[in-house]
């Protein structure tokens, strides 16, 4: 019934090293990346260890491989832009400044979680540093983005919404409905395919007709682009690119980064579709290593100030840990608090 | 007062709230350079413009997200549906961001948001488009439901939805668009969640809402000829329900019939016979009975579909079955 | 809100004698397409007819102005293979050979009618002469139609599977969907846009982000083809060429026919929303009127000549009318005749 | 008899009807290379292959009107969804195809499908991931909804589903996948629309459903220690009620109290509270009483989640509350 597989469009390589003084420019720049991507990551790994003891419950589905995207995108968006996003985001969250203890104590189901303990990992809010979720039905938050940057054209307010989803949504209804509207409106919007070769157990072909997903962006009028994420900077450069394209002349904008993720798709998942050799040919590729590549053989740091650093990250995240631990469970009381009964 | 059709109190009620508050605007399919499919938005357009009055294409989840997100960034939209039965292609957006964002993120937004259009069957417009919604929406937390059955709840109702921060569902209907009422000429607003008393009476409650009300009136005036005198009830907010409306009728009548548009299973229906039967159990002289929809799909032909609606008649069985008289 | 109006990309042109040559080529043929289209267009006016005297009731879409595309249709297809439409399928089902009789009692609603007279107007099925519906929910017969064309290819029995739907439709996201099962698992269907310009009193600048609907087909992975329709000799043989791709290599194929309706969207609507002009400058590329033309100026045919096929047809509409009359209304017991209750 | 699991009463009730009709196939996200996201379908791609296991990609809507266009051709699709609060994004090809198509084409089309998947809330999956869909299927004419408990029950129940001609919603639960019970190594097939004492009593009658079942008997054991003997009924197939075999046991008990995962607003509970009070209004000492879901979408945080579930504690509430126990 299915294809046969194509093979990624996109196969990991190694870097050259033209390449990698092109996607790490700048040391500082460079470790400022990495510290970001490594807080993510030891972030993640931290609640996976909470699953594993049972103090976390529920989905839990890491962001580990995919963290450049986050970080890029912090540093792409101006103030008041919105990002929204999928069931996977805490990395999104904690680039975009949520704290990691809230983070935490929201996957421990705490008060003081993001989100009071209410919305559990899928549904990661933090308005105010431009978190607009959460969504955890695959697709639906696509028209609700759309309604975001409406209301950015409405109000005249400037912002630019940015609208990620999965590489297993795109041939979902909303997606469709919310891209059209976007591009009959021009609205202010970029979409943003995290393209990590699978949804759950399925790998890209068994998913998509036509394995160039910005194939589909002429049919909306959009500009599109499409690389795989190598570099913070790479991918912050060309995100800006669009948001720009989104904010002066209100033209969306299709981006398809590949990516992987180098975990299950949950925690519940061991992920034994994929061979060992495909996983460990994308972690040549993955960003957060190829900025220690860069640190140590451009920048020639050693081995014990990476090390430093990652201590910092992990002591960061040991502290985030505790925060979850001894917030109290939420009132019972809050299960009322924002719903008319 | 001003006697006019319900669909012109429902296009006053948005005209004002949109003179009034800028935020607010109004989105659907035909609403604008059409001036509504069944004119319920003419000349709003005109006074308006495209930025506050948008066609859409017929993306009903597309434009109901957009409604939703627009919400959550502090604006109030207005979202016509054609009709009800074209929600159901957008059923998630309701089930899953309108009614649960508000909690699901903790209060961090709130989603300040109208879905409106005709509900239930109009006339012989076959399976597909003759449905009521009522059974799905009242049935989510987080969710408040309207139904209106005359001009002046329309007004009033319609304007409080548009204020509420909550995102509200409202039933119209087709068949009653002309139906005409006194309005106020000044400001007025309905609170939601009261039922009112359509006709007072003293031998048996009759429940009713939205294009139920007036086939329940009739059965009324058909019952007062034989002697029963109905209190009519018309529930016009669905959820909350005001079940200490019907519960203090049902205390005094001691009977209890429910007229409505809509499948028999489950739905408002039988929340309310299940509050009535748990509240007024021992002022409860007989069962609650219903006189509602055949429970089958609507057919074409005029002859089936009338078997199957709720007429005077069959809510007139209802009514006298829960007084024992035959 | 909405993009200024680009203006038909096919404007209606006068034909030049050398493409009346070119899409009239065979006398015969010609006077059977007329003849065909006619029926059509003769049972649509007098449904009008009826409908205004208040015989029927509901929803009326006429499909005046569309004929050639359902002749074509009709001619393009092998047996069993399945046409899926719209609530615009009376000229469908007519070309398919379902009699007018029973077509015109299910708009009356009558036990006679093509579906007993439960359907109505928006549900004609004829099952045994391919019309396979008849769906009125905007969009949602698209998914069902790859279902026909899945069962096509799980069983092996070579049909093929024609899915039409109107220029509105095309953002929807079941249309999406859809495709995409449709691109991605190799079915045997072609999908048909019929753009008449308009959804409702919409015009195409306003329900689609680009004029060209067939832009999209790449991203499906679908041959795709776009043309005016002038003549049901051409409309058939482009058809058939999507059919034969379909059948023989499971290539869906995504076409867009320019047409247009004369009437309103329904017997309920004015349609002021047009201007005079347009819909005469259409009036000239109205493929049954252009088939006349042919007919007297390439084939000499005389005006009595055409007058007594129309006299023929006419009649054959009354006497479906007259059918339709006669029938009785459904037995009561109809409504629970096919539903477990 | 064999001890298996109810995944594995799914996983042999769907290769049984698959050997034995050729017609029968399976479509859904992961029900194939991956054996199902529950591994209800543990081993069938090796079996059958991909023609007959079909991994689809995230279209819902998509894949459940492709089975129905599959079933109007002769075939009979099995339909899994993931959870059914993935569902919400199919609501339209469910209430309008599946239900409709066989009546509204006066028969020319009969819709053979069986959707089914995991129902009602897991554990600590938040507002979207935890609801039940009983309430809404169950309201809508031409289908059949079954909600199981037990091995025994799946099994005999889906093949019978598989069988039917009509599109039936066939609910399972996350949390009960793994509960083992006895199957016969023979061929059975049980009767839809029929419901199932799961516990014979005397006292009071506990009319529950799916999840509800274990939370049922959980409460009527809790219910004996205090001298109750409650009889509890699994309804198994929620439309057609079974409404009969509530009524007999309430004429028994004159008592009858609900337990069910599902909110309270309408539903299958209302349903059956209002036949009730119908049909056994002069057998009934006191109003029938529910034990659901509170009326809010869930929390995340396990103390809130267990607060809004019904617990066997609140269940035994009430029923003792309709015992006039306190
Ligand atoms: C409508 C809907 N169907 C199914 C699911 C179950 N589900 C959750 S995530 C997922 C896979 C998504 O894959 P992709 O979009 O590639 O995102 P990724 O997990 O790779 O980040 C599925 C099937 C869902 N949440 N919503
Ligand atoms: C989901 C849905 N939304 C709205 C409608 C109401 N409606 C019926 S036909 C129509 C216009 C369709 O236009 P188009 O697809 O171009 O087909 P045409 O009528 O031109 O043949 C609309 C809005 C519907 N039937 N279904
Ligand atoms: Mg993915
Ligand atoms: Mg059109």
């Amino acid at each position: 019934m299915t294809k046969p597989a194509k093979g990624p469009d996109f196969p990991p390589t190694e870097l050259s090293s033209d390449d990698l003084k092109r996607h790490f420019p700048d040391k500082e720049e460079v470790l400022k990346h990495y510290r970001e991507m490594l807080r993510i990551r030891r972030f993640e790994e931290t609640a996976a260890r909470a699953y594993t003891r049972g103090k976390i419950s529920g989905f839990l589905h890491l962001y580990i491989g995919q963290e450049a995207i986050a970080v890029a995108t912090a540093e792409a968006i101006s103030p008041g832009d919105r990002v929204v996003s999928t069931y996977r985001t805490h990395g999104m969250a904690l680039a975009l400044g949520s704290p990691p203890g809230p983070c935490m104590a929201e996957l421990y189901g705490k008060k003081d979680g993001l989100v009071g303990g209410i919305g559990g990992s899928m549904h990661f809010f933090d308005r105010d540093r431009g978190m607009w979720g959460g969504y955890a039905i695959v697709g639906n938050h696509i028209p609700v983005a759309a309604g975001h940057a409406f209301a950015s054209k409405y109000t005249g307010d400037g912002k630019v919404t940015l609208c990620f989803m999965g590489d297993g949504a795109v041939g979902i209804g909303p997606v469709h409905e919310g891209m059209t509207l976007s591009g009959l409106w021009d609205l202010p919007i970029v979409f943003i395919v995290e393209n990590n070769r699978f949804s759950m157990g399925t790998p890209l072909h068994r998913t998509v007709p036509v394995e160039d997903i910005t194939a589909r962006a002429e049919g909306y009028g959009f500009a599109s682009d499409r690389f795989r994420v190598t570099s913070v900077t790479e991918t912050r450069d060309r995100l800006k690119e669009a948001i720009e394209r989104a904010r002066a002349r209100r033209q969306p904008t299709l981006i398809e980064m590949i990516t992987y993720r180098f975990r299950g798709h949950s925690m519940s998942d061991p992920a034994k579709y994929r061979q060992k050799d495909e996983v460990s040919a994308w972690r040549k590729q993955d960003p957060l290593e190829r900025a220690i590549d860069a640190l140590q053989s451009l920048y020639n740091m050693t081995e014990d100030e990476l090390e430093a650093i990652d201590e910092e990250v992990v002591s960061e995240m040991d502290a985030a840990m505790r925060f979850a631990e001894e917030s109290p469970p939420p009132d019972p009381e809050a299960r009322f608090a924002n719903i008319i009964v | 007062m001003a006697n006019i059709q319900i669909r012109e109190a429902i296009r006053d009620a948005m005209r004002e709230e949109m003179r009034r508050d800028e935020r607010v605007f109004l989105m659907g399919e035909e609403v604008g350079h059409y001036n509504g499919a069944y004119k319920a938005s003419e000349g709003l357009l005109e006074e308006f413009g495209e930025r506050r009055v948008v066609d859409t294409p017929i993306v009903e989840t597309g434009f109901a997200g957009v409604g939703i997100g627009a919400a959550m960034c502090g604006l109030r939209p207005i979202i016509e549906f054609m009709t009800f039965n074209f929600s159901a292609v957008a059923f998630d957006q309701i089930l899953n961001n309108a009614s649960k964002i508000r909690h699901m993120t903790n209060g961090q937004f709130s989603v300040p948001i109208v879905f409106r259009g005709p509900n239930a069957a109009a006339h012989m417009l076959g399976s597909t488009h003759s449905q009521a919604f009522e059974a799905f929406y009242a049935h989510i937390p987080g969710l408040k439901v309207i139904a209106v059955a005359t001009a002046y709840d329309a007004k009033g109702l319609l304007k409080s939805a548009i204020r509420d921060d909550n995102p509200v569902i409202f039933l119209e209907s087709e068949l009653m668009y002309s139906k005409r009422g006194e309005v106020p000429e000044e400001e007025y607003l309905i609170e939601i969640g009261k039922a009112d008393i359509k006709r007072p009476g003293a031998d048996v409650t009759v429940v009713t809402w939205g294009q139920g009300v007036p086939v329940a009136l009739d059965a009324a005036a058909l019952a007062e000829k034989e002697g029963i005198d109905a209190e009519v009830i018309d529930l016009r907010t669905l959820r909350p329900l005001d079940d200490a409306a019907v519960i203090e009728s049902v205390k005094k009548t001691n009977r209890c019939a429910l007229v409505y548009h809509g499948w028999p299973y489950g739905g408002v229906g039988a929340e309310v016979a299940t509050r009535v039967q748990d509240l007024a159990f021992d002022w409860l002289d007989a069962p609650v009975a219903r006189a509602c929809y055949e429970d089958v799909p609507f057919a074409y032909a005029e002859n089936l579909e009338n078997l199957s609606l709720p007429s005077p008649e069959r809510a007139l069985a209802a009514i006298k079955k829960v007084c024992y008289r035959t």
